[in-house]
C-alpha cells in the first residue's frame, strides 16, 4: 500500500501519575475505516484529543500525509485536515444550524460574515446526505440523532482527510446507526480516512476494514478486519476472556410490584398501560424519543403527568415526586449518568449515601462514618475500583462511575428498579458486571424495568419487552417470541 | 434692587451686627489647647465640606489644638458616618465636630461619645435629639433659609407662575424642613405662585439632571425652579445651559460651582451661607465645650467675633449670602 | 475542580489570618483590642454578618440574592410604620420579620416558579423594595421608637461588652453551621451546587429547597433590619445603601465559591470578622475611608486568585515532578489532567448539558 | 445583516421594542405636555450614557461575563480628565482619549487577565475591581470639584449639541450599539462570542480561542467604560468623587431588558440600547402620568420585574413549541 494517511508512533502522555499513552501506535490509510478499541481508559480518548489539537505528546511521532502532525491547537488540527464526531454532540443551542457548520469560520464577504451563502452551502451539504433539516433554525431542541447529523456535516464542510468518529452511536438508535455507517463507508469511498470508536462490535464488523486494539495505554494489536473475530477483539481488549455476556439468572416471577394505567403527558406520551412483577426484568425498548425515557421519568416523579395512574404493590401515587417515588420504593438510573446521575466533584461516599441520608442520621446530624461505612460496603460489592472513598467520581472510569450510581440507587433497597441505558459508554467488562448485577438483583425478588437501545441488551436481559414508538405502547414480546427483527419492526413501524 | 431684597440683606447684617455686638461674659476664658478634636463631615469627598474644614483647620489653629481630625466616610449617610463616630470615641478625642448625615440614625453613638466624655457640636447639619449634643452651629433658622428663597425666585419670575422644588433626597432632614416653611410662606405671600411640586434628586448629579428635565416634561410652562441643594441647583444650571430654556433657576449653592452658570446667564442670583464660617464657629464651640466641663457656654468668642447660643443650644450665623454677577467671581475663588 | 484540596485550607487560613490580624493589631494599636471597640465592631457587622449566612447558602445551590439590602430597609420600614400605627414594638418586630419573608418569598417565586436568574429577578427587586420603602415613609424617617428600643444598640449585655445583636448573631451561627454541615438538607445544598440535575434525579426538591432558601433570606434580612431599626434608632427609607455587594464580597472572601458546591459557614464568619476588624484596625491607625474600600477590593481580588495560583502552581509543580525529562508544552488545564484517564470525564461532555 | 440568524436576533428586540413604542404612545395620548418632542430628547439624553455602556457589557453577558467595575472606571476617567483640564487650563480631544483608553484599558486588562487566564468569575473579580478602582478614584478625587468653568468649550458643546433635533450624546451611543451589533452579528469574533455563551465547552472544541476573546472583550469593555467617563463628563459639565456612582446595576438592567440573557448565547448591543431607553422612559412615564415621587421606584422596580418575567415567559413558550415539534431537547 501506499504511503499511509495517518501514522502515530511510540505516542506518550503522561497526566501527573497516569500513563495515560505509552508507546501506542496506530496506521490509517486512504480509504480505510480503521476500528479503534479498547476499554475505558485505554488510551483511546487520549489519542483522539491529541489529533483535535487539545493535547500535546510527551514523546512519539505523529505523521499525516507524510508530514509531521503539529499539535496543541484545535484550529491548527483542523487546518491540516482533522474532524472529530464526538459520542456527544456538542452543537450551539442558540445558533443556526448552518452557523453551527460553519462555527469560527464563517464564508465571509466584505470582510462581514455572509449568511446566505453559509445557508446556501449548509443547506447543499444537508442534501447530500439527505437530512431534511431547515439550516436556518436554532440548534436549541434538536435530537440527538439529529445533531449527530449536523456534526457529521460539520466534519465534511471541512473537507477533512482524516474523520474520527468517537462513539458517535452511542446514543442512537438502530436505524439511525445504519444511516451513520452508510456516511462512513462513503467518506471512505471518497478516499478518506476514518477512525471509528465504538463499543458495538457488531457495528465495528459492519464498517470496518481494520482495527486497531489498545489496553492501557498501549497499542496491543492490529489487523484487518477479515482476520479476527469477536471473541478475539475481546480477548485483547480485556486480555482476558469474558465467559458470558448476559448471564441470565433464573428468577421466580411473582407478584405485581408496578402497575401502570393509561398513563399520558401531552406531547410526550399517550395512554401507556403496563405491569412489572417482582423478579421479573422488563425492556423498554424502541427509538431514541418514542418516549421511552419520558414514560420512565414520569413515573419516577420527574415529568408531570397528564393523566393516568401509576400504582406501586397496590398502592395508588398521587401528587407524584422524585421523593415519594423513593418512598414508595422506585429507584431509576438516570440516563445521562454525569449529569443526572453522579454530582461529579463529589466524593464516592457522599454520592452513594445521598438518597439515604434519613436513615444515615442521629440527632438530625449525618453520621460521617456510617456514611463512609455504607460506601464501603457497597463499593465491595459492586466490585468498584477505587482509590479512597473521599476521592470525587469525576475521577473515576465511566464503568466505574455507574457503579456508584448503581450503589446509590441500590442502597435505597428498591422493590422497583429502572435503569434507563444502563450500560451505554461502557466497557465490555463492567457491561457484564452490570447484567449479572441486574439479573441477581431480580432473582433476589427486585423488578427491574430497563430502557435500553442495545438490541442485544434487551434480548439477553428482558424477561418481557415493551416496545415504544412515537409515544405509544405498540408491541408486547415475551422473551420466548422475542427477535431483534421483531422489536425492530415494533420500535420502526411497519415499514421497516 | 428691590425693597424686599433690601430688607432681608438688611436683617441679615442686623444679625451679624447683633453677634458682634454682644458682649462676652468678663470671666470667660481661653479655651484649653492641645485639644484633639474630631471634625467629621457628611462625606468626605463633597467639595462644600473642603471649605468648611478648611475653616475648621483654622480654628484648631488658632487655638493650638494637638490634633484636628478631619474624617468621614465617602458616602453621606449616617450609618457610614457612624464608624468615625466610634474612631474618635475609641480614640478619645475631646471633641468631634459633626455635619450629621442623617438626623437620627447617630442618636445611639452620640449618646455613647456623651458617655464618654466627649463633646460633640453638631454644624451645617443637627441632629433631631438636641440633647444628644452640646451645641449645634446653623446658618440661619430653617424658616428664614426657606422664606429668603422663596423671596429670590418671587422676584426673579416677577411674583407669579408655577414652581417647582428640586431637593436633595427624600429624606433630607434640613431641606424638608426648609421646604415645609416655603410651603407655608408660599401662598400667604405670593397667592399667584402655584407650588407644583417637588422632586427629589438624592444630590446626585445624573438623577438631579434627570429631575430637572423630568420637572420641564410634565410642566413645559414652568416659571421657576427652587433648589435648596448645591447639587441640585448646579445640575438644573448645566442642564438649562445645555438645552437652553427660560426657567428661572436659584436656591443654595457653591459660588465656585455655580460662577460659570452666573456668568453665562442661566442663574441670576443664588444664595448661600458660608461653609467656612461653620466649620470655624463650631471648632471654636466644640473647643469651649471641652475646655468647661462639656458645656458649651452660653456665650463664647470664635475670632474676633462672639456667638451665643439660642434655644435648644442653636447657634445661627446669619442669613445666607447671595451671590450675583457683581460678587460671584469674589466668592467663587474663596469657596 | 483541583480547587476541592485548597478550599479546606482556604477558611482555615482565613481564620488563621484573623486571629494574626487581631494579635497583632491588639498589640500595635492601644485602642483596637479594647472591649468597647470589639463591641462597635460586632455591632457594626452584624447585618452583614447575619445576611451572610443564607447568601452563602443561596450562593453555594449557585443562585444569589441581590436585593437583600433592599429587603433590609422596607423590613425596617415596615417595623417603623407599625411601630407608628399599633403603638406595639412587639408588632412592629414581627411585621418587620414577615416583611423580611415576604421579600424572600417573592424573590423565590420569581426564580423557581418562573425558571427566572435570580441575578436578573434581584436586580429587578432591588429596585421594587428600595421603591416601597420610599411608599411606606415618605419623606419622613420614623424615629420615635421607645428608648428601651433603641438603647438595646449601644448598651452592651450585661457584665461583657457584648452589644446585644451578638446574640441573634451567635444564634444564626450555630444554626446555620449546624444545617449546612450536619444535616440533611446542608448536603442537599451542596448536591444541588454540585449538579442540580443529578440532585432533582436523586429525589431532592431542588425548586422547594431553592425557594426556602430564599424565604430564608428575607427573614434573616428581617431580623437584620430589626437590628439596624435598634443601631440607628431609625426607620429611613435609604438606609444600608449597597450593602448587597458588601454582602456578596464576605461571603465570597469567606471562601464560598461563586460557582456553587463548595463553601463553610467558618469561613463566612472569618470573613466577615477580617473585614470588620481589618477596617476597624486600618481606620485607627489612621488611614483614611477611600484607602478602606481599596482594601476592600484588593482582599476581595486575592481571595480569588491566591487559590487560583496556588493551585496552578502545585499543578505544575506535580507536572514537573512526573514528567519525563526532556518534554515540552503547556500543562493542561486544572482537572483536566485527572479526569482524562476516564475517557468520560474529559471536557468534551459537558457540551451537551446545556438544554 | 441578513439571514437566519439575524432574524431571529431582532426577534427578542421586537417585544422590548413595541413595549417602549406602546408606553411613549400611552404617554403621550394621556399627558399632553409629552408630545412636545421635549420629553422624548430628555429621555434619549438620559439613557446615553447607560446604552452606551450596555453596549460592551453585552459582549460580556452574551459571554456569560459580566463586568461591574464600570461605574468606577467611568467615574475615574471623568473625574481625570476634568482634574487635568482644571490643572493645566484646558485639555484637548486626543488627550481625553489617551486618559480614557489608557485608564479604561487598564481596568479591562486586569480584568481580563484574571477572568479569562485564571479563569476566575467574573462577577468576583468585578466586584472586587469595583471597590478598588472606586477607592482611587475618590484617594485622587478627595473633595475636589471640577466645574464647568474648568473645562474647555468643546465639553460642553457636545454635552449641549444635537444632530437633527437628536442630542449629541445619544448619537454617539447609538453609533457605538450599531457598531457593536454589526461586530456581534457579522464578524467572526462577534460570532465567537455567541458560540462562547452558548456552548462554553463546544466552544473550545471548534478551535476558539475563548480566553483569547474573553480578554479581549473585557478589554473592550474596559476602553468603552473609559470613554462611557467622557460621556459623563460631556453631560454634566462636572466631575467630583461621586461621578458614575451606582450606574453598573442599570447597564445590566438594561441588557437583561434589551433582550441579551444572562445565561448567555443571545442578544446584541441594539437590543440593550432600546432596554436603557425603555428603561428609562419607564421612569419619566411615570412622572408624566402623574405617579408621585415616592411611588415611581416602586413602579419602575415592578415593571423591571415583570419586563424579566415577560421575556422568560415569551422565550419558555417558544421553547415549549420546539420541544413538541422536535423529539428531544439538547
Amino acid at each position: 500500500m501506499a504511503q499511509p494517511l495517518l501514522r502515530i508512533s511510540d505516542a506518550s502522555k503522561r497526566f501527573g501519575g497516569v500513563q495515560a499513552l505509552d508507546r501506542a501506535s496506530l496506521v490509517v490509510h486512504e480509504g480505510e475505516v480503521v476500528g479503534l478499541l479498547g476499554e475505558n481508559g485505554a488510551g483511546k480518548s487520549t489519542l483522539v484529543k491529541t489529533l483535535a489539537g487539545l493535547h500535546q505528546l510527551d514523546a512519539g511521532v505523529i505523521e499525516l500525509d507524510g508530514r509531521s502532525f503539529r499539535q496543541g491547537n484545535p484550529r491548527l488540527a483542523r487546518e491540516q485536515g482533522v474532524a472529530i464526531i464526538y459520542q456527544e454532540p456538542s452543537l450551539f443551542p442558540d445558533l443556526t444550524l448552518a452557523e453551527n457548520v460553519f462555527v469560527g469560520r464563517q464564508p465571509k464577504s466584505g470582510g462581514r460574515v455572509d449568511w446566505s451563502q453559509m445557508r446556501a452551502r449548509t443547506a447543499s451539504l444537508f442534501a447530500d446526505l439527505g437530512i431534511d433539516l431547515d439550516p436556518g433554525r436554532l440548534a436549541r431542541g434538536l435530537s440527538i440523532a439529529d445533531q449527530q447529523m449536523v456534526e457529521i456535516v460539520k466534519a465534511l464542510s471541512l473537507d477533512a482527510r482524516l474523520i474520527i468518529m468517537d462513539e458517535p452511536s452511542a446514543a442512537l438508535t438502530n436505524a439511525e446507526v445504519e444511516r451513520l455507517l452508510g456516511v462512513a463507508r462513503r467518506l471512505r469511498d471518497q478516499g478518506r480516512g476514518v477512525i471509528y470508536i465504538s463499543h458495538r462490535l457488531e457495528e465495528v464488523f459492519q464498517v470496518c476494514d481494520s482495527v486497531t486494539v489498545m489496553r492501557d495505554g498501549a497499542t496491543v494489536a492490529s489487523a484487518p478486519i477479515a482476520e479476527v473475530d469477536t471473541a478475539q477483539i475481546v480477548r485483547w481488549m480485556v486480555g482476558r476472556e469474558i465467559t458470558e455476556m448476559f448471564p441470565k439468572v433464573p428468577a421466580q416471577i411473582g407478584e405485581v410490584i408496578l402497575s401502570v394505567e393509561g398513563l399520558s403527558s401531552t406531547g410526550e406520551f399517550h395512554d401507556i398501560s403496563f405491569e412489572v412483577r417482582r423478579g421479573e426484568i422488563v425492556a423498554l425498548a424502541g427509538l431514541v424519543g418514542s418516549g421511552r425515557s419520558e414514560v420512565v421519568r414520569a413515573i419516577f416523579g420527574i415529568d408531570p403527568i397528564t393523566s393516568g395512574t401509576i400504582t406501586m404493590a397496590g398502592t395508588r401515587l398521587s401528587r407524584h415526586t422524585p421523593s415519594r417515588a423513593m418512598a414508595a420504593g422506585i429507584s431509576l438510573v438516570p440516563e445521562d449518568r454525569r449529569l443526572q446521575g453522579l454530582l461529579m466533584p463529589a466524593s464516592i461516599a457522599h454520592n452513594t449515601a445521598l438518597t439515604v441520608l434519613r436513615r444515615l442520621r442521629r440527632a438530625g446530624l449525618v453520621r460521617i462514618g456510617a456514611e463512609r461505612r455504607l460506601a464501603e460496603e457497597w463499593a465491595t460489592t459492586l466490585r468498584l475500583r477505587y482509590a479512597s472513598i473521599d476521592d470525587p467520581v469525576e475521577r473515576l472510569s465511566g464503568g466505574n462511575q455507574q457503579k456508584v450510581v448503581l450503589s446509590k440507587w441500590l442502597a435505597t433497597s428498591p422493590r422497583l428498579l429502572i435503569v434507563d441505558e444502563p450500560t451505554r459508554g461502557i466497557d465490555v467488562g463492567t457491561k457484564a458486571e452490570v447484567h449479572r448485577l441486574l439479573s441477581e438483583q431480580a432473582a433476589a425478588g427486585m423488578a427491574v424495568l430497563m430502557v435500553s437501545s442495545d438490541l442485544p441488551e434487551v434480548l439477553g436481559m428482558a424477561d418481557r419487552i415493551l416496545v415504544m414508538r412515537e409515544g405509544r405502547l405498540v408491541d408486547e414480546i415475551s422473551r420466548a417470541d422475542a427477535t431483534q427483527e421483531r422489536v425492530m419492526t415494533a420500535a420502526a413501524g411497519a415499514a421497516a | 434692587m428691590t425693597s424686599l431684597t433690601k430688607k432681608v440683606l438688611a436683617a441679615a447684617a442686623g444679625a451679624v451686627v447683633i453677634a458682634g455686638l454682644a458682649t462676652a461674659p468678663a470671666a470667660q476664658a481661653a479655651p484649653k489647647s492641645g485639644l484633639k478634636i474630631a471634625v467629621i463631615p457628611k462625606a468626605v469627598n463633597i467639595g462644600y465640606f473642603k471649605g468648611w474644614n478648611d475653616g475648621a483647620q483654622k480654628a484648631c489653629k488658632e487655638l493650638k489644638a494637638a490634633k484636628c481630625d478631619y474624617i468621614g466616610p465617602t458616602q453621606a449617610t449616617g450609618p457610614a458616618q457612624l464608624k468615625f463616630i466610634n474612631q474618635a470615641i475609641q480614640q478619645k478625642y475631646n471633641a468631634i465636630v459633626l455635619s450629621a448625615a442623617d438626623q437620627n440614625a447617630l442618636a445611639p453613638a452620640l449618646k455613647k461619645a456623651k458617655a464618654a466624655g466627649i463633646c460633640v457640636v453638631t454644624s451645617d447639619a443637627d441632629v433631631a435629639d438636641t440633647t444628644t449634643r452640646a451645641a449645634s452651629v446653623l446658618p440661619a433658622s430653617a424658616q428664614r433659609i426657606g422664606e429668603a428663597e422663596v423671596d429670590w425666585i418671587a422676584q426673579e419670575i416677577g411674583g407669579k407662575g408655577k414652581v417647582a422644588i428640586l431637593s436633595a433626597a427624600a429624606t433630607a432632614a434640613n431641606q424638608n424642613a426648609w421646604i415645609d416653611f416655603m410651603k407655608a410662606y408660599l401662598p400667604k405671600k405670593y397667592p399667584n405662585i402655584q407650588l407644583v411640586g417637588v422632586y427629589y434628586g438624592d444630590d446626585d448629579a445624573t438623577k438631579s439632571a434627570q429631575q430637572y428635565n423630568q420637572i420641564l416634561t410634565e410642566h413645559p410652562d414652568i416659571a421657576g425652579i427652587i433648589s435648596p441643594t448645591t447639587v441640585g441647583i448646579r445640575a438644573a444650571a448645566q442642564e438649562k445651559k445645555s438645552k437652553g430654556g427660560t426657567v428661572a433657576i436659584t436656591g443654595l449653592g457653591l459660588p465656585s460651582e455655580m460662577k460659570d452658570y452666573v456668568l453665562g446667564g442661566q442663574v441670576t442670583k443664588f444664595g448661600l451661607w458660608n461653609p467656612i464660617d461653620l466649620g470655624y464657629v463650631g471648632t471654636y464651640a466644640a473647643a469651649e465645650c471641652a475646655s468647661s466641663g462639656n458645656k458649651v457656654p452660653k456665650s463664647f468668642k470664635a475670632g474676633s467675633k462672639t456667638y451665643t447660643q439660642g434655644a435648644n443650644g442653636v447657634i445661627f450665623l446669619g442669613d445666607p449670602a447671595t451671590f450675583d454677577k457683581s460678587n460671584i467671581t469674589k466668592f467663587a475663588a474663596i469657596y | 475542580m483541583s480547587r476541592g484540596a485548597f478550599r479546606l485550607s482556604w477558611d482555615k487560613s482565613i481564620l488563621l489570618l484573623l486571629i494574626l490580624l487581631v494579635l497583632f493589631g491588639g498589640m500595635n494599636n492601644e485602642y483596637f483590642a479594647t472591649g468597647d471597640n470589639v463591641n462597635f465592631i460586632l455591632g457594626d457587622i452584624s447585618e452583614i454578618m447575619l445576611i451572610a449566612f443564607p447568601m452563602a447558602l443561596l450562593i453555594i445551590v449557585k443562585e444569589i440574592d441581590l436585593s437583600v439590602a433592599s429587603s433590609l430597609t422596607l423590613a425596617s420600614a415596615l417595623c417603623g410604620v407599625t411601630w407608628q400605627a399599633t403603638g406595639s414594638i412587639w408588632v412592629a418586630v414581627l411585621a418587620g420579620i414577615m416583611t423580611g419573608v415576604a421579600c424572600g418569598l417573592l424573590n423565590g417565586l420569581l426564580v423557581t416558579r418562573l425558571g427566572l436568574s435570580s441575578l436578573a429577578v434581584t436586580i429587578g427587586t432591588l429596585a421594587l423594595y428600595r421603591g416601597l420603602c420610599y411608599v411606606a415613609l415618605g419623606d419622613t424617617p420614623i424615629a420615635d421608637f421607645p428608648t428601651e428600643f433603641t438603647d438595646l444598640g449601644y448598651t452592651p449585655i450585661a457584665g461583657t461588652f457584648l452589644p446585644w445583636v451578638v446574640v441573634p448573631m451567635v444564634v444564626a451561627g450555630i444554626v446555620f453551621w449546624y444545617v449546612l454541615h450536619g444535616t440533611r438538607f446542608g448536603r442537599w445544598l451542596f448536591a444541588i451546587g454540585q449538579g442540580d440535575e443529578a440532585a432533582e434525579f436523586s429525589g431532592i426538591p431542588v425548586l422547594r429547597v431553592k425557594l426556602w432558601l430564599f424565604i430564608l433570606t428575607g427573614l434573616m434580612c428581617g431580623i437584620a433590619g430589626i437590628g439596624y431599626t435598634v443601631r440607628f434608632a431609625s426607620s429611613s427609607p435609604d438606609g444600608a445603601l449597597g450593602f448587597e455587594l458588601l454582602v456578596i464580597a464576605a461571603v465570597l472572601f469567606g471562601g464560598v465559591a461563586i460557582a456553587g458546591g463548595v463553601g463553610t459557614i467558618w469561613g463566612v464568619i472569618a470573613a466577615v470578622l477580617i473585614w470588620g476588624f481589618s477596617q476597624s484596625y486600618l481606620q485607627l491607625i489612621g488611614w483614611d475611608a477611600n484607602a478602606l474600600v481599596i482594601v476592600s477590593g484588593v482582599l476581595l481580588l486575592l481571595s480569588v486568585t491566591i487559590p487560583r495560583l496556588l493551585g496552578a502552581l502545585r499543578e505544575s509543580v506535580a507536572q514537573r515532578t512526573f514528567r519525563p525529562k526532556g518534554t515540552e508544552g503547556a500543562p493542561p488545564p486544572p482537572g483536566e489532567g485527572v479526569a482524562e484517564h476516564s475517557p468520560a470525564g474529559a471536557g468534551h461532555d459537558q457540551g451537551s448539558h446545556r438544554g | 445583516m441578513s439571514g437566519g440568524l439575524s432574524r431571529v436576533a431582532r426577534l427578542r428586540e421586537v417585544p422590548v421594542l413595541s413595549a417602549l413604542i406602546v408606553l411613549l404612545l400611552l404617554t403621550a395620548i394621556l399627558n399632553p405636555a409629552f408630545r412636545g418632542g421635549e420629553g422624548l430628547k430628555a429621555i434619549l439624553i438620559e439613557s446615553a450614557l447607560i446604552a452606551f455602556l450596555a453596549a460592551g457589557q453585552a459582549n460580556l453577558i452574551i459571554m456569560r461575563h459580566i463586568d461591574l467595575s464600570v461605574s468606577s472606571t467611568a467615574g475615574l476617567v471623568s473625574f481625570l480628565i476634568g482634574n487635568t483640564s482644571m490643572n493645566n487650563m484646558g485639555i484637548s480631544v486626543p488627550q481625553s482619549l489617551m486618559i480614557a483608553v489608557a485608564v479604561g484599558a487598564a481596568v479591562g486588562i486586569v480584568n481580563g487577565a484574571l477572568v479569562a487566564y485564571l479563569k476566575l468569575p467574573s462577577l468576583v473579580v468585578t466586584i472586587g475591581t469595583l471597590y478598588l478602582v472606586r477607592g482611587i478614584f475618590n484617594y485622587l478625587a478627595g473633595g475636589v470639584t471640577v466645574t464647568a468653568d474648568a473645562l474647555p468649550g468643546w465639553v460642553a458643546a457636545i454635552g449641549s449639541g444635537s444632530i437633527l433635533g437628536v442630542p449629541d450624546l445619544f448619537v454617539i451611543a447609538l453609533i457605538l450599539c450599531v457598531l457593536m451589533t454589526i461586530v456581534q452579528t457579522s464578524t467572526r469574533w462577534g460570532r465567537d462570542l455567541y458560540a462562547i455563551g452558548s456552548n462554553p465547552p463546544a466552544a473550545a472544541r471548534v478551535g476558539i480561542p475563548v480566553a483569547h476573546r474573553e480578554f479581549a472583550a473585557f478589554v473592550l469593555n474596559g476602553i468603552i467604560a473609559g470613554l462611557a467617563g467622557m460621556l459623563l463628563l460631556f453631560r454634566f459639565s462636572f466631575a467630583d468623587a461621586t461621578a458614575g456612582l451606582g450606574i453598573e446595576l442599570y447597564v445590566v438592567a438594561a441588557c437583561v431588558i434589551g433582550g441579551v440573557a444572562i445565561a448567555g448565547g443571545v442578544g446584541t448591543a441594539m437590543g440593550a440600547l432600546i432596554g436603557a431607553v425603555l428603561l428609562q422612559a419607564i421612569t419619566f412615564a411615570l412622572g408624566a402620568l402623574g405617579v408621585s415621587q415616592f411611588w415611581q421606584q416602586a413602579v419602575a422596580g415592578a415593571l423591571l420585574v415583570l419586563a424579566i418575567a415577560f421575556d422568560r415567559i415569551v422565550a419558555l413558550r417558544s421553547t415549549q413549541r420546539i420541544n413538541r415539534l422536535a423529539e428531544a431537547p439538547v
